[in-house]
């Protein structure tokens, strides 16, 4: 085994450990935490793939190294936005849990208030 | 004489001990515990970077994996203390448990399959990406990449940047849009983040305008300059040295949407002129690729920093 | 095949960077000029996306444009063929009448400070708009992996766009199932450069084989596109995100976000890997989608809100537009093969308008009635009968009745399932729309109840039905028209069909 | 030359797992600080030294030098910072 393959086992082991933590974490926060260890697996295999086109003196294709950074870039705004739904939903409703049960006996009985407190529907009888 | 060649042996500790903070980092009980371990994780990873031979990537890597992403993570597991004791009471049952398991190992193995199988000798851009940039004015064949070859993909994620710090403004409450993002800090005047946060900043706008004019020849880029330009205007808001500004100022929105737009214009320019959309004629392509990564570098430290900053929370007046 | 620039190529950067400018504008400037530009980007838009589809009815092929002057493998190319035009004028109509609705909803009122759910709205819908004309123009796999994050990003905080608790959660739970899929799709797109060093749509049709790489990078990518598109079983993100956002938000979601991801399956599947992938696999993922017909179906029967059926509607109709991929990969002959395509092109065509002229005209029977509780619906009709209408037509395409563009989507489907002999097709796909037909009838009845006296309504503006209804007949008349441009979404597509067993 | 670069490398490293120790083994905060701050402080300047000879020239080393120097006003504030939150809070940890 060279370093290259080893990385690559790494980088999968670290996907299936990040998957499994964001299907089964109950807290968001851990399952965005879990998420982030699924992307730093796949980008670690990206790393094996662009290490293993070593070539024309580089140490690595270049190309895959870009698309690289271009992905970390992407998970951290996709992290930092879930990070933001995530403290708004707490502060809202004080919980970081997905679960429907989570919101019960603070809310209506559906995901639809009956009272219109849709801002379009508010703004549409104003309107009219 | 070797049998084990020492880089490996190198290799393999590093992976061991990033793996084993990952499982730390998701079995441990508190998210503040886990978070601290995501940012040595980020760190590790950043390492193994350097080791697969890209150190561009490993500076992005540490930057961003181990440092903003880190900070956002501390400082949302801090906030959310009082979900944690409600959330950790509900575990998942054992049929998605399984379920989950089975995924993951599905993921895994298949990763690692495909790990195995890659042909040899490997497929890779690196000889043409060698050819080519010269045309490019550039040395580095990373930074020509995401400036040339690739660059509509590089445009296209810095529009990636505007959607996401939009989207957090917009989780903002009605009655505070136009207000300063984030909470306010408290910091003693006379403490020694304070002192701290008055040192670092020079020293770090240097290192970052560095990482931008290196980045075309050797490792760092706009990206990785601007990333650390926001830290440094991050810390200079934990002190209170400095504050957000509100969001509705009309600089800010300027430079939130400069970089994308410089790319964008610097396009339409070369379709305009005939040589194509995103083609710089190559005696001006240094100079046009300097233009759009220093409009770029502000966009990312502007960008980044509100991204971490968050929705508006305060009135534009309740200040400092 | 190598790329190059194709003559009129340059619409297509044209095309894209007309959004993606009122993007950048509407954030610079924001308040009432969100509105504004976005309003006056829409025609712009069309008139590229006009240029297109005449530029290649005179060259009879797919148009291409290098990007940056580098062809691929090193560099990355725009191309559309006949699909990806049939989608970007699909998109440019039905965000025009989405755009036209929500300036009631959305509207900044002369002199009055920039307000939150407004600029984020039109800004999210020029995003929604730039995003999918990557998708539907990109012929690199990590163009299409920056295309399917700009699609979340821009759709997820229309779900939230009300900030209350459940569609916060709502929010957070797509944004997850988004974030693992695209996370799936870009491990399988890594995969793919390592096996075969690149990631142009065009090259790898023709080096790509079976082999243990490319197998695991596909199932990968297929399940991460599925978990986007919501397929059964993957489709439980969907109901409370649609449902819970705004009308005109619900109409840009389910009318056109989740067609994105779907639009990348036909290019992973039929593109890419049509040589490779076997008629067998795809019956794996129509049998999803039979799944998704009768379970979103029977779902949406039992719903007591109508948004919540409407959006459950949605996980059935999404189940139809899988139902393709065996029909185009097992065909017996190229001409059956062309007709699975396009009847699975027009179903996805049919299902944008119809739906969103449907959550539109939801979203109006809410505002006027105060809540859209289905069994409370009765004299709906008398009250809203230009909104009840254009219900029903829309009803009518999402059933399949002639002359919807359903009709003879499904039409295409079953003769082209008759002929390659996979009758159990002909049964889901007749199923489906009896199912279709029994929840559209469900609504439909009770609105058309009359009740002894007059029911009281909040009155909404004329416009809005008149747009809502103007929506839903074309959804409605679409099979007239579409007898014509079945040839056009056949265009630059020729080696795919041919390649067809 | 050679073998005075590794006594020093090994030297830092000694001091890295002796505070890596105290930082385990330490019943509380300002404890497991104590622990790591000095030793860690110590541990790093003699790896710098060490590094130094292998410096390919001037700039390379005033590089490392400065490295040095950035850990070093990193971690005091850190620690202090660390330090008083935790006597802030009065449950050490």
């Amino acid at each position: 085994m060279n370093s290259a393959t080893w990385y690559g086992l790494l980088g999968a082991t670290l996907a299936g450990i990040g998957l499994y933590g964001l299907i089964v974490h109950p807290h968001v926060l851990r399952k965005i935490l879990s998420f982030n260890l699924l992307g730093s697996g796949v980008f670690l295999i990206a790393g094996v793939v662009a290490r293993r086109g070593a070539d024309a003196g580089l140490p690595g294709d270049p190309v895959l190294q870009g698309l690289v950074i271009t992905g970390i870039i992407v998970a951290f705004s996709a992290t930092a936005l879930a990070v933001a739904l995530l403290l708004r939903l707490a502060e809202t409703a004080n919980t970081a849990s997905l679960s429907p049960g989570a919101l019960e006996g603070r809310a209506g009985d559906a995901p639809l208030p009956a009272d219109g407190s849709d801002p379009g529907v508010a703004r549409r009888r104003e309107g009219s | 004489m070797n049998l084990v060649p020492l880089g490996l042996v190198l290799d393999i500790g590093l992976g061991l001990l990033a793996l084993a903070i990952a499982l730390f980092a998701l079995r441990t009980r508190t998210t503040y515990a886990a978070a601290v371990g995501f940012v040595a994780f980020g760190l590790l990873v950043a390492l193994a970077w350097f080791r697969l031979g890209a150190p561009d990537v490993a500076l992005t890597e540490a930057a961003i994996g181990g440092g903003l992403t880190g900070l956002l993570m501390l400082n949302a597991s801090a906030r959310l203390r009082a979900t944690e004791a409600a959330a950790e009471r509900e575990r998942p049952g054992v049929p998605l448990r399984l379920l989950a398991l089975l995924a993951a190992f599905a993921v895994a193995c298949g990763l690692a399959i495909a790990v195995l199988a890659f042909p040899t000798p490997a497929p890779t851009l690196a000889p043409l990406a060698v050819a080519n940039a010269p045309a490019t004015g550039l040395g580095n064949p990373v930074a020509a990449t995401l400036m040339a070859f690739r660059a509509t993909d590089t445009l296209l994620e810095k529009v990636v940047l505007v959607l996401a710090i939009v989207g957090v403004w917009s989780l903002a409450r009605d009655e505070r849009w136009g207000g300063r993002p984030g909470r306010r800090h408290a910091a003693d005047p006379n403490g020694v983040l304070v002192f701290f946060a008055r040192l670092l900043p020079p020293i770090g706008f240097v290192f970052g305008v560095y990482l931008l004019f290196v980045g075309a020849d050797l490792p760092g880029g706009a990206f990785q300059g601007g990333t650390i330009l926001a830290a440094m205007w991050l810390l200079a808001i934990m002190a209170r040295l400095a504050d957000t500004p509100t969001i509705d100022l009309r600089w800010l929105r300027f430079w939130l949407i400069a970089g994308p737009a410089a790319f964008l214009l610097v396009g339409l320019a070369g379709l305009a002129f005939g040589s194509g959309f995103l083609a710089y004629p190559e005696s001006l392509a240094k100079p046009i690729i300097l233009f759009v990564e220093v409009v770029k570098i502000v966009t990312v430290g502007v960008t980044l920093a509100l991204i971490v900053a968050g929705p508006p929370e305060r009135h534009g007046g309740e200040g400092r | 095949m190598q790329d190059v620039t194709t003559p009129g190529g340059h619409w297509l950067v044209l095309a894209l960077m007309v959004p993606v400018a009122g993007l950048l504008l509407a954030v610079l400037f924001g308040g009432r000029h969100a509105e504004r530009i976005a309003l006056a980007a829409l025609p712009l838009g069309a008139i590229a996306a006009l240029a297109i589809v005449m530029q290649m009815l005179s060259s009879g092929a797919a148009l291409v444009y290098c990007l940056g002057n580098w062809a691929p493998p090193l560099g990355i190319v725009l191309r559309a063929d006949g699909l990806s035009v049939a989608m970007m004028v699909t998109t440019v109509v039905v965000l025009t009448a989405i755009a036209l609705f929500a300036r009631i909803d959305f509207a900044t009122p002369r002199g009055a400070r920039e307000a939150r759910a407004p600029f984020v709205f039109w800004v999210m819908l020029l995003g929604v708009w730039a995003a999918l004309l990557v998708v539907f123009l990109a012929g690199d796999f990590f163009t299409l992996y920056v295309a399917l994050e700009l699609v979340a990003f821009a759709a997820v905080p229309l779900v939230s766009l009300d900030g209350r608790a459940e569609t916060l959660q709502a929010a957070l739970r797509y944004l997850l199932y988004a974030l693992a899929g695209s996370v799936l799709y870009l491990v399988g797109t890594v995969l793919i450069y390592g096996g075969y060093g690149t990631l142009d749509i065009a090259l790898l049709a023709d080096r790509l084989r079976a082999e243990p790489v490319a197998i695991v990078a596909v199932a990968l990518m297929t399940a991460g596109l599925l978990a986007k598109t919501a397929l059964f079983p993957l489709h439980l993100w969907l109901p409370p995100a649609h449902a819970g956002a705004p009308a005109a938000a619900s109409a840009l979601l389910s009318g056109l976000v989740i067609k994105g991801s779907f639009f990348l399956v036909i290019r992973l599947w039929l593109d890419a890997f049509g040589s490779v992938m076997t008629p067998a696999a795809a019956q794996l993922l129509a049998a999803l989608g039979a799944g998704a017909i009768v379970v979103g179906s029977v779902v949406a029967l039992q719903q007591a809100r109508l948004k919540l059926m409407v959006a459950y509607s949605t996980v059935a109709q999404i189940g139809y537009l899988f139902l393709m991929f065996p029909l185009v990969l097992g065909a017996a002959s190229a001409g059956a093969a062309a007709a699975a395509l396009a009847g699975g092109l027009l179903q996805a065509i049919s299902h944008a308008t119809a739906k969103a002229a449907m959550f539109m005209a939801a979203g109006l029977v809410y505002a006027a009635l105060g809540h859209d509780r289905v069994a409370d619906l009765r004299g709906a009709a008398r009250a809203l009968p230009l909104t009840i209408a254009a219900f029903a037509l829309s009803g009518i395409a999402l059933i399949g009745l002639p002359p919807a563009g359903g009709f003879l989507a499904k039409w295409l489907l079953l003769s082209s399932a008759l002929e390659s002999a996979q009758w159990w097709w002909v049964v889901v796909i007749a199923l489906g729309g009896l199912l279709t037909a029994a929840y559209v009838f469900l609504v439909l009845s009770k609105a058309l109840t009359t009740t002894a006296e007059p029911v009281v309504i909040t009155p909404v503006p004329r416009s809005s039905e008149v747009i809502v209804l103007a929506l839903a007949i074309v959804s409605a008349l679409l099979g007239v028209a579409a007898l014509a441009p079945l040839d056009l979404v056949l265009i630059g597509r020729d080696e795919v069909m041919s390649g067809a067993r | 030359m050679g073998y005075l670069s590794i006594t020093l490398i090994g030297a830092g490293v000694f001091f890295f797992i002796a505070g890596t120790v105290g930082l385990l083994r330490f019943p509380d905060t300002l404890s497991r600080l104590h622990a790591l701050t000095k030793a860690d402080n110590l541990g790093i300047g003699l790896i710098v030294l060490g590094l130094l000879p292998w410096a390919a020239d001037g700039m390379a080393a005033l590089k490392l030098v400065v490295v040095w120097g950035l850990i070093l006003l990193a971690s005091a504030t850190v620690s202090q910072l660390a330090g008083t939150a935790a006597r802030r809070e009065g449950r050490p940890r």
